[in-house]
């Protein structure tokens, strides 16, 4: 397949992407790939949280019922982190509630764990971009997306 | 109803290159709640600000949204700027959509940027409803600091901070403090005796009325936080009452017994009741408990009763007293690798293979040769020298990773001491590379090489034993790649700098961070390279690393400014994204507790009228809280929140995803 | 108590005073050491290319094979020991690598075997102190070099059988035989090893070294645990100077069964130019 | 000598088989000097083992197959064992020696070993010295 016919095949479906960063690593990291001038897919909403420690799993949840496709978390380096162990907290909660995402039927495909620093701008857009790739290839999430109803003034401009 | 105003940056053409500004106002203007809103050229110009503060007012806002750049650039000057016109400044909000929008989404057309930049506004407006008004957070301040270490950084911390006006208490658990400053000859590259001119500074210390030392005592525990520690020092029993005594000596002179000199580092003996060295600081001896007769089965006590002033009181106790303070300042220095660790090197079985710190007591005119150069093994005079650098450094199979930094500088003043001393000796020195960037130092090591004849081996020594009364020094000289091997009088290892013994301890008990080698993590290693991840708790000299006394004194200067500026008021500010525990959900689980990196949370009591104990509560110390919200996962009855990221705040901007 | 025991080439033939030494002082002092019914030879070296699957299926064979004869396997001869050893790890610890060799051998063989030498032996579960009990003619006056070489103890992390700048095992033997230990600085440098067969004078100038080192320091006899060392530093004693030719090298399991009461001819002395029977009968101890 | 330089003698395919024969990351080797120094054989060979790391991390094969180093090395580990990077020449100069004994190509011929040495020596030096010098 051409590069053109493949922007074609993947544009027609654009997936919303939920992230939920630390405020000292990603969420620094992300603005240096900004002030680099880095370019990377536009499918990303980035919320913004003092540590990946403060994620609770259930927003998880929440932003696949409020029509993400796929949600990424991202937090500092194991041993980097601002808060000394609030990475670890983050890490030991997603061991164990990958399972239970599992079994509410999201495809864990659709949910990716990262480490990115405040330096790691590069990764940061490789990520961005394998992942919408990743969630592009599986197509909309549509299992949540009845459960959303009665949503207040929501994304008429899409 | 709430009356929203947003404010879209075009940031000159950063932002409107790629997003239609004047759409995203428009079309935002259509939300519930919003009542104002425009794009401007530069929201944080001058101009920008004053319009920016007119529109609140004159639209009654009672939150704003700025789409613009990173909150990490300009979120401060907008609360800021909302605060003078009358708002709560945490009722402004900062949607980023420049760094996170406009800059890495380059499409022309500008429909990308202004999709995202509507989502990312939107978000943040529905998020700024939750907000609830939050004001800073201010904290009393003891000023009063606490210096952990008497060597010459804590030294420098604590007559800098004295200086400035505010009492100090230095605690040293030796008998003197001084630290390994103390034990040196000459300092690398201008010579001059340590001695010299670090006696001034411990009687200064010693005299100043603003410092008082504790001396052969230890911390045992600190509570509290940033401007309100509580801490609880043990001062071990010295059995020697230090109001009375003069420091006469006549006790040490008539003491029977020995034991081998710590501070000398077993060069030679020292009494049972001693002073460290000669110039110690305060110059009071102590008893030495493990070793005393009088102590361990009652008797002898020759010292009582030579003492003129009464002052040996062998009943003495440990003391544990709890002092308050606003900062606190580690200086606990290094300890050295103990020669024992290098098999190959003789195991420190060899007597004539010594440390370099060993070294700097033989060349020390206060030490037990007087300054002459001479083999501990039998008192002559070495002809031929072997310094081995890197003994532990820079190996990371069976020493350290890192590189002692100090060596270098240190083996090329021992060559020319040697030099000075021993003038038709000969020194050699094995290096991997020479590091001496610094001030007049690579002159320095030219000097040793060039003037005072060192000759200088690119290489490792692989092996040294004894042979015929020698010592055989096997190494390489990778520049002519040859064997090389000396027969040597003496060796002198220049042991790796390491980290303390206790330096795990007194992180715990501090609650720092310390690294692989157990040296203590600094908050930032460039731009705050003093400070701590506890606030309020201050890092000087080579408990951070390895570094040489300049730097340590220029950490110790450091700290004390550090301290004087939390000290300049007499109550502290601070922002208030702490944690807030709701007294009527929370079921004392204490999941909480064991999760807070900071220890800031309590158990509280709640008591009735009659003062029963009803229920216990977690409560959250303010001071202590840095924010971080690993409380608020933890949380099973969900009854503490983060404030400035509540659940509700953050459930709101996924909401409208 | 038996224990398998792992003879290999050399101690089956050119050495065989060591194996019989071996197995007569094991029996005085409490154990029995089984020959494995059926072995081949392990190499004689272990290859230091970690991708030489060939180098480790021989060994490997002989620890499969040791493996149904018990957990322990013991041996005597330090290449052997080393070559079990090392290749026992990479079996316990390598995956990829253990399963190609399982696969060579059409075997199943997990590495879980433990290699000690007869030295642990004595030091570890007979204890020196007991083997001091069991001596009945005290080595009185001798006074013995340990020479342990490079595969007794290097790498330290895959052997590890002591410490491998300053080991002290056999010098903690000797003590207990009542002999007086002489420590030399070459004690753990290389003989030359299989370089004898090509290039006589690396092994002349190291083993030369290693009896030159032990004389000066007072070593009235070398005591190994290694065939190819004590055949290297027989044939320098030409070699070296007036003061330390001459001097014997014995098995340390021959002054071990001297010891503990052996009778003197079984011992095997005479191999080594009848020096070692001089010496023990200077001594008074023949 | 001059040593011409150029990244695809750095890199050639001929020392990544090097490092993957030896299981040795040649880079890791800072030139301490610490195996010459401990070599027993250092001084018999042409070059050295610090010079051998070295001349690896230039690319320059060749001339090392034609030294005499690999030859001499015994593997007594005192250069692994000492080394604070944890490299280990013994298994560097292995890779070597079997770059040439694959090869089919022989250090020694088995009829050139004088036949007492032959009658006497213990079995391991002649296994051990047949697996090293003969292919």
């Amino acid at each position: 397949m051409s590069e053109e016919a493949k922007m074609e095949s993947t544009s027609s479906f654009e997936p919303k992407i939920m992230a939920f960063v630390c405020n000292w690593c990603t969420y620094a990291g992300a603005d240096l790939a900004g002030t680099s001038r880095m370019e990377y897919r536009p499918n990303v909403r980035i919320v913004k949280l003092p540590c990946t420690g403060r994620i609770d799993p259930l927003f998880i949840i929440k932003a696949f019922e409020n029509g993400a496709d796929g949600v990424l978390v991202s937090g500092c380096h194991p041993g980097d982190c601002h808060y000394t162990t609030g990475n670890y907290h983050a890490r030991r909660r997603w061991i164990a509630f990958k399972d239970l995402l599992d079994f509410t039927g999201i495809d864990m495909n659709r949910v990716h764990f990262s480490w990115v620093s405040a330096s790691e701008a590069i990764k940061w857009v490789e990520l961005i971009n394998n992942v919408t790739d990743e969630i592009s290839a599986m197509g909309p999430f549509m299992d949540f997306k009845a459960l959303n109803r009665g949503k207040p003034e929501s994304n008429e401009e899409k | 109803m709430p009356r929203i105003g947003v404010f879209v940056c075009q940031c000159g053409n950063n932002i409107e290159s790629t997003v239609d500004t004047q759409k995203v106002a428009d079309e935002t203007k259509k939300l519930p709640g919003v009542v104002h809103t425009e794009s401007y050229k530069f929201m944080c110009s001058s101009p920008g600000q004053e319009s920016f503060k007119k529109a609140i007012k004159e639209n009654k806002l009672d939150g704003i949204v700025v789409s613009a750049c990173s909150p990490h650039m300009h979120e401060k000057t907008f609360r800021r700027a909302a605060e003078a016109a009358g708002l709560n400044p945490f009722q402004c909000e900062i949607a980023n959509i420049r760094e996170q929008c406009s800059w890495v989404h380059h499409d022309p057309t500008k429909k990308v940027g202004t999709a995202k930049t509507m989502d990312l506004t939107r978000m943040t407006i529905q998020r700024l409803k939750k907000n609830r008004d939050l004001t800073k957070i201010t904290i009393p301040v003891t000023k009063r600091a606490l210096v952990i270490g008497g060597g010459i950084a804590g030294i420098q911390a604590a007559l800098d901070i004295a200086d400035g006006g505010h009492e100090v208490v230095i605690v040293e658990k030796e008998p003197s403090i001084g630290g390994n400053m103390a034990r040196l000859s000459e300092t690398f590259p201008t010579m001059d005796c340590s001695q010299c001119i670090l006696t001034p500074k411990m009687v200064e210390a010693e005299l100043h009325d603003k410092i008082s030392l504790y001396t052969y005592s230890e911390v045992e525990k600190v509570d509290g936080y940033i401007g309100n520690f509580s801490v609880t020092i043990k001062k071990k029993a010295k059995f020697v009452d230090e109001s009375t005594c003069t420091g006469c000596g006549e006790c040490w002179e008539k003491c029977p017994f020995k034991a081998d000199s710590e501070f000398e580092l077993g060069l030679s003996k020292r009494k049972v009741i001693y002073t460290p060295f000669p110039q110690a600081v305060p110059n009071i001896p102590v008893i030495d408990k493990t070793r005393c007769p009088k102590i361990l089965k009652d008797k002898c006590g020759l010292c009582a009763k030579v003492c003129g002033p009464q002052s040996i009181d062998f009943t003495q106790e440990d003391q544990l007293v709890t002092e308050e303070f606003g900062a606190i300042v580690v200086a606990t220095g290094y300890d050295l690798m103990p020669k024992s660790k290098f098999g190959e090197y003789g195991y420190g079985k060899i007597t004539d293979v010594i440390s370099g710190m060993q070294f700097e007591r033989l060349a020390s005119a206060s030490g037990p040769t007087g300054g002459a150069i001479k083999r501990p093994s039998d008192g002559t005079e070495p002809k031929n020298i072997v310094f081995i650098q890197c003994a532990g450094s820079r190996d990371e199979k069976r020493g350290v990773s890192y590189c002692s930094k100090i060596c270098c500088m240190y083996t090329a003043k021992h060559t020319m001491l040697y030099r000075h001393k021993v003038h038709d000796g000969q020194a050699y020195v094995f290096y991997m590379d020479i590091r001496s960037g610094g001030k007049r130092y690579e002159e320095f090591v030219r000097g040793a090489i060039e003037h005072d004849g060192a000759m200088y081996l690119r290489g490792r020594v692989s092996r040294v034993y004894e042979k015929d009364g020698k010592i055989i020094v096997q190494g390489a000289d990778t520049l002519s790649g040859s064997q090389v091997e000396i027969e040597a009088d003496m060796v002198v290892l220049a042991t790796a700098l390491v980290s303390r013994d206790s330096a795990t301890t007194v992180a715990q008990t501090l609650g720092i961070g310390y690294d692989k080698d157990k040296f203590y993590n600094e908050y930032h290693p460039k731009l705050k390279p003093v400070e701590t991840v506890t606030a309020g708790v201050f890092l000087a000299g080579t408990c951070v690393g390895p570094m040489d006394i300049p730097e340590s004194v220029s950490q110790g200067s450091a700290v004390a400014s550090k301290t004087l500026a939390l000290f300049s008021s007499d109550k502290m500010a601070r922002e208030p994204i702490t944690a807030d525990v709701n007294t009527q959900t929370c079921n004392a689980c204490w999941d909480c507790l064991n999760a807070c990196p900071y220890v800031a949370i309590d158990k509280t009591e709640v008591k009735d009228r009659k003062g029963n104990v009803v229920k216990m509560l977690a409560t959250v110390n303010a001071g202590l809280c840095q924010g971080c919200g690993v409380c608020v996962c933890a949380c099973r009855s969900k009854a503490i929140d983060l404030n400035g990221y509540t659940d509700e705040q953050v459930y709101a901007a996924i909401a409208t995803f | 108590m038996k224990i398998p025991y792992y003879p290999g080439c050399t101690l089956n033939t050119v050495a065989k005073d060591f194996d019989t030494s071996a197995k007569e002082s094991a029996r005085a002092v409490g154990f029995e050491m089984e020959d494995l019914e059926q072995w081949n030879c392990c190499g004689a070296s272990f290859p230091l290319t970690p991708d030489n699957i060939m180098g480790l299926s021989a060994p490997a064979k002989v620890l499969s094979g040791a493996k149904k004869a018990g957990d322990t396997l013991t041996t005597l001869c330090s290449v052997c020991y080393n070559v079990l050893k090392r290749t026992n790890k990479v079996m316990q610890d390598d995956k990829t690598r253990r399963k190609s060799v399982n696969e060579f051998m059409e075997d199943d063989y997990d590495g879980s075997l433990k290699i000690v030498h007869y030295l642990e032996v004595l030091r570890d579960d007979i204890g020196f102190a007991k083997l001091k009990e069991t001596v009945t003619k005290p080595l009185e006056g001798i006074k013995a070099g340990a020479y342990y070489g490079c595969m007794l103890l290097r790498p330290f992390d895959d052997i590890g059988i002591d410490n491998a700048e300053a080991p002290t095992i056999m010098e903690d033997m000797l003590k207990a035989l009542g002999a007086t230990p002489v420590e030399f600085p070459d004690k753990i440098e290389c003989c030359g090893a299989h370089l004898a067969m090509n290039n006589k004078e690396v092994v002349t100038r190291l083993s030369g070294n290693v009896i030159d080192s032990a004389v000066r320091e007072g070593a009235e006899i070398i005591v190994t645990t290694c065939p190819l060392c004590q055949y290297n530093l027989e044939s320098v004693q030409e070699s070296v100077g007036a003061t330390a030719a001459g001097v014997p090298i014995v098995y340390f399991t021959q002054l071990l069964g001297l010891a503990l009461g052996q009778d003197i001819e079984q011992l095997g002395f005479d191999a080594n130019g009848g020096a070692a029977k001089k010496y023990l009968k200077r001594k008074g101890l023949l | 000598m001059k040593i011409k330089l150029n990244k695809n003698d750095i890199d050639s395919a001929l020392i990544q088989q090097i490092e993957r024969m030896s299981g040795e990351t040649i880079k890791r080797c800072y030139q301490c000097g610490n195996c010459s120094g401990g070599c027993p054989v250092s001084y018999a060979m042409d070059i050295p083992p610090t010079q051998v790391m070295r001349y690896l991390q230039l690319g320059m094969v060749e001339e090392l197959m034609e030294a005499n180093s690999m030859w001499v090395c015994v593997g007594c580990l005192q250069c692994f064992s000492r080394c604070p990077q944890s490299v280990s020449v013994a298994n560097t100069l292995e890779g070597l020696r079997q770059l040439v004994l694959r090869k089919g190509v022989d250090h020694d011929r088995i009829e050139d070993i004088p036949l007492p040495m032959l009658k006497s020596a213990p079995q391991q030096a002649i296994v051990c010295g047949f697996r090293k010098f003969v292919s």
